[in-house]
């Protein structure tokens, strides 16, 4: 049975120019031990998913459909039983962890009350298991760093900290929602390590939220690709990488430097800008962006079978 | 290599930081210590370091918005340090910038147009405005932005469009050097493509030169001629950009070319032990030695004994390691 | 050369295209928010209302600041005998001082929020954008004089200047900008540290032209918030000055005079404290509700 | 924090001793002497009582011999009660202007900072309407509008409150005798109060609202946290910064209003010997307070800016 | 404190049978003052509000009965020379101070030359000063031994005059004639009044002083009186603000006040007409003229700015608090003499007003060329209202008065620096005696900020103040202001009433010209 399976999710928001429509129809499902990642440009939905399955939608927001975790409906449970499945078996970090950490508690104890509010331990129990817990995510002197404030961190360790913090009580799933944006390359690196050692030692589902399709090459086992607030294309990691269905997906990968590339030939660029939630254009939303686009774009295309196990959301995609 | 356009001397830039309220002892943070290049015409340089090595601070210091502790910047043989500020005024309109975030560099309160225009306006006080107004639409459409962008306000576009407007004011004054200080690292991967390759058309198109600071070797790697690899504000590598890729002689050049990440499953798993450890070590209490040793996979007790000198084994090409490959 | 032409003519083309398309600058958004928001609509309402009868409700009585009516002192609002507020104790007419103590109070509100933003202003930029050690010179000079209690202050200077209202004006004015000052300094910083101030310097921008174009633009946002709330605390603080009778004198009033002399007949003559006080509290509200909706417009956070 | 506190204290000194001057000069500047109120007197009787208070000297040298004395904690007898040293005026007036002020800001700030949470925890509800609509009322009513409609009902009216002065006479303190000491604070208080309570509960309501927002709250409840928690632990903290720095000029406003206040219910604070110094040319009384009251501001400032740091860690390291 | 509130807890307690309560209680009586008193140093205090408290602290050698009369105080008996200038008094047997120790004449010779000695820094000393060799005491010309006041005996003080003094008596019962103990005073410094401190001979001796809040004063037992004494305890409450004294006096909390505001009259006499009390008082409201400043110095622009103000309509209408219209200088409280009336009074408004345009036209103004100058008036709700009146009222003569609002310390400064053209001014007489007032236009006088200068006037009033001859004296004030009134050297406006609220409990309160109610002559039967 699925872990998390989500049915027909749409998010919408209510705005000065009319209503923002975040995620439409997003539909997957979450096996335990698998890693998802989902990829796409800023505003095309990806973490508002996982926020309003979460229960974390802001207060001028509209969540319909279902998402099932573990047999239940997460969108219908009780606010209080939503409560205890978050941060306990429903762990989710945030990117931009400047932001996201407290900056007026130690940064020790914003991780025991993690483990005190679900858990119940003692502080000193807490204390220990943090200290546990940041030495595996390698936190250097994860001594000292325990009394010390946010701001007194790098960038690198507040995103340790952070995923130590969803950690702590060995969740069913770990949303990471982009971990490893606005590092630097050298820490993105160690992240994702520490990301990996956890999937290879845990049972545990991960999702990756991330706009870069590197990021997820060496980690996930499957992937979704979103755009304009709907899926567009899902299939195993190596299919992606191998051999993209959608438009966008592909021209996400031609468009990711690499040292593989020859430096001399230009990179293919997605021409235009991501699309405004609040004026999405009709039918495909890609359809402006699109090379191959053609009169039949103008209608909404629905994730399809393209393949086996593999879905993409466009009419110019056969089943192979 | 003939004069060089741009030529920085063992540049320094210290920040004084206060040690404790009533102490008189003053620390001092060496944001960049030592650093010498050279940039030639229409040659793209890129500074690669991670964040807090002080490339950054070099790149600001090149263009005189902080001031040297000590060292020479060089522009066409004249030493831009020397002048006062009307003169330096004057050569401003050679060297241009770009900055990392592309929204709060530009004036939320005047129009792209206008913003745009500012540069080439001060460079030519003279200018009447239908002249300006047409040089606009130029570098508008250069940067490849509709021209109805012109009486548009930064916040009508998105990031990546705001950093087209950026790189538009920085090319019409026609520079002879562009300052880019990690103009991607704030956008989406597919709005990157976008700007590198425009960053690069112009290069082509303009005969530009192009400093490009980034901490991502990938992109650099599309841009650049030569690379210089930074760490805690010295100079760790510097090549061309073929050797270094092919050859990278500091281990933290190889560090941080291990770490780009390669979209490619099977590669990307096999690929993935090389992590680089740690920190960067605090720029107040650099390590003794050569400042790369705390995290040196091949540190010996030499490193930390000695800074290691800048040596050049083969021409366009040097390295400060006491160990360094090939 | 004909290639030559047929560029020009269509870039020119595109020059006029270029012209008809109207950017939403931040200040249009901040207007359409602006007018959106009811209690601030409201608000302005009220005060255009209170400041049109202050010029023109003097002129619709028959009556003048100066009458003094001794046949009817005291009286209740009446319709019949054109006292539409009643009257006051030597007989003046109620409606005639109200409007004409509008004029007053309104006109101190403004002229020292004046006096305090153009010092204030003046002196925040300065010591936000020279920062360093003439910033915190200048900062402690603003702590040292944040020490002077208001009250005391203006007590000195009307004992040693005599009493009149262009020394009210100064008076408070010369307090009031501290808090000024610091808004505009601690705003000056913020923007200073932004890029584009960065690439105006890149760029060879003069620094009066950074200062124009740049920085104060962008500063005038909270000062014009801080502005709409600073307006009713003057009036405030010229009816405390009032009420310990050291505000304006006869033959002017203000509202601040009308309400400390309305107090002491509450049980006998109501309306002489009611009238002025429901008029002072509309035009505190009214101004709040400005300052809130020009804050909620202003801030792109909320758009 | 030690050594920030003390160079703090050692920068407020000569701020402390500018006002005095200022002040002082101000003060001699002003047209009036100490004894003009009084019927015409022989010359020979004004200059005896000029003589006797050194004002027969040049102005600096009033100063130097004031500011030696001041040094020396001697703030010499008051012109207008020659019965008392200035010393005694602060020592009866101080108590009772710190038990007002200080009970009307902590007040104003319990009172206005909870009406401002529970406004933006109940963003847009009638309680949210309702805590606005009072302190707009408290923002929009003087002091010295509301204390004559406080006297009048509980006072005047009802006999529950004393009108005036310290007694402990009224209703209230005759069927609850304990409360004695406190009852004539009660209607001061209310209407010292109520200006900074509207200004707290705006301040705090927008703060709070806008730290509802930031990323980190979003974080604590991912973390799973009650709502509860959220607000108090991670939430609260970073409301009250701007009421904290408020704190500082409303210690100043408060000095001020206490002036009106004081007069009003003829309480004997130091804003009404303030008053009637400055009106009385009472110069060793207004400047004595003038000492206590800059003091007591750059003391209170130094005070919440020590609170700061310790709200908000940030600024302990730059401190 | 605590016995205070036990008798408010009593007061409420309706159980108790009013016998019961009268033998447990202790007689209270609350006090209303104006302001808190500057010194309890009867020879240092300015008077004002001190002056009520002073007088139930200490007995002089002559003092004020119930009805406000000079009566003898410490004195049983006096004797004056036939020349006027010595007099003799004799003192009570057995007197003492509270403390026990004897009151002696020696007492009252220390006190005399208190007054006297410049440390004291007494502000009237010049009351005195027709005391043989006083003045050249207070110059320190003299020794203070050379002083005309000697104990013949211990209980007989002698003063010798260097000049007959109408007033001397006046004098003696004033608050700054009063004795002070010198050991104590010696002993303490200015610290001598602390209620710790203090020793004092009057019906009362203090008891509690709480800054701007209440002093208390308890009865004193060694009083000679002692046994006519019925009230224990009083309290000055000094309430500054008149809205407030009058609430508190609503309340209950002041048994009597002594005054209010003056726009509430109406409210007072619908709802506290047995309370209310009106007396005329020893004060007149007026105006000076800068005598010396043209155009005042044209007897017609004064004569024309006088006589235009309807002082009767003033007085019905908007100060109708039971002051009366003024056409003379001198009060008509003060006894045994009838003032010299100006000659615009009872003319008709109507007529005055037709003949002050005529002057002013005279005078050389007109509608082309008003008269312009300065009203200037202090800070009070009542002196705005006065000058806001006279303003209009001169309006319609076409005269442009501007009004300049300063604070009382300043007018006082500006008008004896002689630095206004027309100014609110008010006068107390410290004695019920009409040359109180007249002294005050004497060429030179300190006082005489009008800078009025009449030869005749001069002369007159030397002539009275220097006979003892009463009839004498009292023709030549008559005649001396009869020439000031048509000299309009100044413009009388009203004379003051005292106007005061006792509750009805408050018995033995009589009003009287002088203001002085001694606490030892009143009681309180305060109702349950």
């Amino acid at each position: 049975m699925a872990l998390l399976e989500v049915e027909a999710l749409n998010v919408r928001f209510a705005s000065g120019d009319g209503p923002i429509a975040a995620v439409s129809d997003v539909s997957f499902t979450l096996n335990r031990g698998e890693c998802l990642g989902i990829v796409g440009e800023s505003g095309s939905g990806k973490s508002q998913t996982f926020l309003a399955a979460l229960g974390l939608t802001a207060s001028n927001g509209r969540v319909t459909g279902r998402a099932v975790f573990d047999g239940q409906d997460l969108l219908t449970m009780p606010a209080p039983a939503l409560r205890r499945l978050r941060g306990d078996r429903l762990a989710m970090i945030f990117q931009d962890s400047t932001t996201s950490l407290t900056p007026h508690m130690r940064v020790g104890k914003q991780l025991m009350e993690v483990l005190m509010v679900h858990r119940g331990v003692s502080a000193a129990a807490a204390r220990v298991q943090v200290l546990e817990m940041l030495t595996t995510v390698r936190m250097p002197e994860a001594e000292r760093r325990f009394e010390m404030y946010p701001h007194e961190f790098s960038g690198g360790m507040r995103q340790r900290a952070m995923i130590a913090m969803g950690l702590l009580c060995k969740p069913d799933v770990l949303i990471a929602d982009e971990p490893t944006t606005a590092l630097d390359v050298t820490v993105q690196a160690q992240i994702l390590s520490v990301l990996r050692s956890y999937k290879e030692n845990s049972n545990a589902a991960l999702v990756l939220i991330t706009h870069d399709l590197g990021v997820v090459a060496g980690l996930t086992d499957r992937v979704m690709v979103m755009y304009g607030g709907r899926v567009v294309e899902d299939a195993s990691t190596a299919q992606i990488f191998a051999a993209p269905r959608h438009p966008y997906t592909a021209a996400l990968l031609r468009c990711r430097p690499s040292l593989a590339h020859d430096p001399e030939q230009d990179l293919v660029a997605i021409p235009g800008a991501p699309p405004d939630p609040r004026r999405l254009p009709q039918g495909c939303a890609f359809g402006p962006r699109c090379e191959k686009a053609v009169a039949r774009c103008g209608a909404m295309p629905h994730l399809k079978p393209v393949g086996p196990a593999h879905e993409a959301a466009c009419h110019l995609a056969e089943m192979a | 290599m003939a004069t060089p356009l741009l030529d920085v001397r063992d540049l320094k830039v210290h920040f004084p930081v206060r040690g404790g309220l009533f102490s008189r002892t003053r620390l001092s943070l060496k944001a960049v210590d030592g650093v010498s290049f050279q940039v030639a015409a229409g040659e793209s340089l890129g500074i690669v370091g991670e964040s807090g090595c002080g490339k950054s601070t070099l790149g600001r210091a090149v263009l005189q918005l902080i001031p040297a502790t000590a060292g020479k910047v060089v522009w066409l043989g004249q030493d831009l340090g020397a002048l006062d500020a009307a003169q330096m005024r004057e050569r401003r309109s050679d060297l241009q910038v770009v900055f990392q975030d592309p929204i709060s560099s530009l004036n939320p309160r005047m129009t792209v147009g206008d913003s745009i225009a500012e540069p080439l306006a001060t460079a030519h006080p003279g200018m009447d405005r239908t002249s300006l107004r047409k040089r606009v639409l130029e570098a508008l459409g250069q940067v490849g932005l509709p021209l109805d962008s012109y009486a548009r306000y930064p916040h009508e576009f998105s990031g990546g469009q705001a950093q087209r407007i950026a790189i538009a004011r920085a090319i019409i004054v026609q520079p002879k050097l562009v300052v880019c200080d990690e103009p991607v690292s704030a956008l989406d991967v597919s709005i990157q493509a976008q700007i590198v390759g425009l960053l690069k058309r112009l290069q082509r198109e303009t005969g530009m030169a192009l400093i490009f600071i980034s901490h991502d070797l990938s992109v650099v790697r599309y841009l650049c001629h030569r690379v210089m690899v930074l760490y805690l504000g010295r100079k760790m590598e510097e090549a061309d950009r073929d050797s270094l890729f092919a050859r990278p002689a500091h281990p933290y050049t190889q560090a941080l070319i291990a770490a780009v990440p390669v979209a490619d499953p099977v590669l990307a798993k096999a690929r993935a032990a090389e992590v680089l450890p740690g920190d960067l070590p605090s720029p107040l209490h650099p390590p003794s030695g050569c400042v790369f040793r705390t995290r040196c996979p091949k540190a010996q007790d030499l490193c930390a004994a000695e800074i290691p000198a800048w040596r050049e084994p083969s021409p366009g090409r040097g390295v400060a390691c006491h160990f360094p490959d090939a | 050369m004909t290639l030559f032409a047929a560029q020009t003519a269509a870039q020119e083309k595109l020059m006029g295209a270029a012209a008809r398309v109207q950017g939403r600058s931040l200040w249009a958004d901040a207007r359409r928010r602006f007018v959106k928001n009811r209690a601030a609509m409201t608000g302005v309402c009220i005060l255009g209302l209170i400041s049109f009868m202050a010029v023109i409700g003097p002129l619709l009585s028959p009556y003048t600041l100066e009458d003094l009516a001794w046949e009817s002192i005291s009286q209740a609002p009446s319709w019949a005998d054109k006292h539409w507020f009643g009257t006051d104790d030597t007989g003046r007419d109620l409606w005639v001082s109200v409007w004409s103590g509008a004029r007053v109070s309104l006109t101190i509100g403004l002229l020292t929020t004046l006096v305090s933003l153009s010092i204030g202003v003046t002196y925040g930029a300065t010591a936000g954008f020279i920062g360093g050690r003439t910033d915190m010179a200048m900062m402690r000079f603003v702590d040292v004089l944040y020490a002077l209690p208001l009250l005391f202050f203006i007590i000195i200077l009307v004992t040693v200047f005599g009493r009149n209202i262009y020394l009210v004006f100064l008076a408070i004015g010369c307090v009031e900008w501290l808090t000024m000052a610091r808004i505009v300094r601690g705003q000056t910083l913020a923007v200073k540290k932004k890029e584009y101030v960065e690439a105006a310097h890149a760029a060879g921008v003069a620094t009066p032209a950074i200062l124009r174009r740049h920085i104060i633009p962008n500063v005038i946002g909270p000062v014009i918030v801080y502005v709409t709330l600073l307006v009713p605390i003057n009036i405030l603080v010229e009816s405390y000055l009032s009420f310990l009778g050291l505000g304006v004198q006869e033959p002017l009033t203000s509202w601040g005079v009308l309400i400390s002399r309305g107090a002491n007949t509450l049980e006998t003559a109501p309306w002489m404290l009611i009238i002025p006080a429901i008029l002072l509290a509309l035009t505190m509200f009214s101004f709040n509700f400005i300052g809130d909706g020009l804050r909620d417009a202003l801030d792109p956070k909320e758009r | 924090m030690t050594s920030y506190a003390l160079r703090r204290l050692l920068i407020a000194i000569p701020t402390v001793f500018l006002i005095v001057g200022l002040s002082f000069v101000l003060m001699h500047t002003a047209p009036g002497g100490p004894f003009d109120a009084d019927a015409a007197l022989e010359p020979a009787v004004v200059a005896n009582l000029r003589a006797a208070y050194d004002l027969d000297k040049p102005l600096l040298e009033q100063f130097v011999i004031y500011a030696g004395r001041a040094m020396r904690g001697e703030f010499g007898p008051s012109i207008v009660y020659p019965d008392r040293t200035v010393t005694q005026i602060i020592a009866t007036g101080l108590p009772v202007s710190l038990r007002l002020g200080l009970t009307a800001l902590t007040l104003a700030t319990l009172i206005g900072g909870t009406l401002g949470i529970v406004g933006a925890l109940k963003r847009n509800s009638a309680a949210d309407y309702a805590v606005m609509t009072v302190a707009m009322t408290g923002i929009a009513v003087p002091s010295f509008v509301l204390a004559p409609l406080l006297t009048l009902l509980f006072g005047v009216t009802l006999r529950l409150l004393p009108i005036a002065t310290l007694e402990p006479s009224g209703s209230l303190a005759r069927t609850y005798p304990w409360l004695g000491p406190y009852v004539p604070y009660i209607m001061p208080v209310i209407a010292l109060m109520l200006p900074q309570v509207a200004v707290i509960a705006r301040l705090s309501r927008a703060a709070m609202i806008e730290v509802l927002n930031q990323a980190y709250i979003r974080t604590a409840r991912a973390k799973g946290l009650t709502e509860n928690r959220v607000v108090t632990r991670h939430a609260l903290r970073a409301a009250l910064l701007p009421v904290v720095s408020y704190l500082g000029p409303a210690v100043a406003s408060v000095v001020t209003g206490a002036v009106v206040v004081e007069q009003i219910f003829q309480l004997p604070g130091m804003g009404r010997f303030f008053i009637q110094g400055a009106l009385n040319r009472d110069y060793p009384v207004v400047l004595g307070i003038v000492i206590v009251f800059a003091g007591a501001v750059v003391l209170m400032n130094l005070v919440v800016d020590l609170l700061y740091g310790v709200l908000d860690p940030k600024v302990r390291v730059d401190q | 404190m605590i016995a205070r509130r036990t008798l408010l807890l009593a007061g409420t307690s309706c159980a108790l049978s009013f016998a019961a309560h009268a033998a447990q209680a202790k007689m209270v009586f609350n006090r209303g003052t104006a302001s808190d008193p500057d010194s309890l140093d009867p020879h240092v205090s300015g008077g004002n509000s001190a002056a009520a408290l002073i007088y139930d602290l200490y007995l002089g050698l002559m003092t004020v009965d119930g009805k406000g009369e000079i009566v003898p105080g410490a004195a049983e008996s006096h004797t004056v020379s036939t020349d006027g200038l010595t007099y003799t008094f004799k003192l009570r047997p057995n007197l003492t101070w509270s403390d026990g120790s004897p009151l002696t004449a020696e007492d009252f010779v220390y006190s005399a030359r208190r007054v006297q000695d410049p440390e004291t820094l007494a502000r009237y000393a010049q009351w005195f000063w027709s005391i043989k060799n006083a003045e050249a005491v207070h110059s320190k010309t003299a020794a203070a031994e050379t002083m005309g006041v000697k104990a013949v005996d211990a209980r007989t003080v002698q003063f010798t005059l260097s000049s007959p003094s109408p007033v001397f008596l006046e004098t003696l019962a004033s608050f700054q004639a009063l004795p002070v103990p010198r050991k104590v005073v010696e002993k303490f410094g200015r610290a001598w009044t602390d209620p710790a401190n203090i020793v004092t001979n009057g019906a009362y001796t203090l008891k509690e002083r709480v800054p701007q809040t209440r002093i208390t004063l308890v009865k004193n037992p060694k009083f000679y009186d002692a046994a006519n004494v019925k009230i224990e305890e009083v309290n000055y409450f000094p309430t500054e603000n008149l809205g407030t004294v009058l609430n508190r006096f609503r309340a209950k909390e002041l048994d009597i006040a002594l005054n209010f505001p003056p726009d509430q009259i109406d409210f007072i006499r619908q709802n506290l007409a047995k309370e209310l009390h009106i007396a005329p008082s020893l004060g007149i409201y007026y105006f000076v003229i800068n005598n010396t400043k043209p155009p005042f110095t044209d007897i017609r622009v004064r004569k024309a700015l006088s006589m235009v103000i309807d002082r009767d309509g003033m007085v019905q209408k908007l100060f109708n608090t039971g002051v009366t219209p003024a056409y003379s200088f001198v009060p008509p409280a003060v006894p045994g003499y009838t003032a010299s009336k100006a000659s615009i009074a009872g003319q008709p408004q109507a007529a005055r007003v037709a003949e002050a345009k005529k002057l002013l036209a005279e005078a050389g103004f007109s509608p082309a060329n008003p008269l312009k100058f300065k009203l200037t008036f202090n800070t009070l709700e009542e002196d705005r209202k006065m000058a806001v009146a006279l303003a209009a009222m001169w309006r319609a003569l076409g005269v442009e008065a501007e009004l300049v609002n300063v604070e009382f310390r300043d007018l006082q400064r500006q008008v004896r620096t002689g630095n206004y053209d027309v100014a609110r001014y008010a006068y107390f007489a410290p004695f019920a005696d009409a040359g109180a007032f007249l002294n005050l236009l004497r060429t030179g006088d300190i006082s005489n900020v009008s800078k009025f200068a009449n030869a005749e006037f001069d002369k007159l009033m030397n002539e009275a103040n220097t006979t003892a001859d009463q009839p004498k004296r009292v023709a030549a004030m008559q005649a001396a202001e009869k020439i000031l009134m048509e000299s309009y050297a100044v413009i009388p406006i009203y004379h003051y009433a005292g106007r005061r609220l006792v509750h009805q409990y408050v018995k033995g309160w009589t009003d009287n010209v002088r203001n002085v109610n001694l606490s030892r002559y009143i009681a309180v039967e305060r109702p349950l």
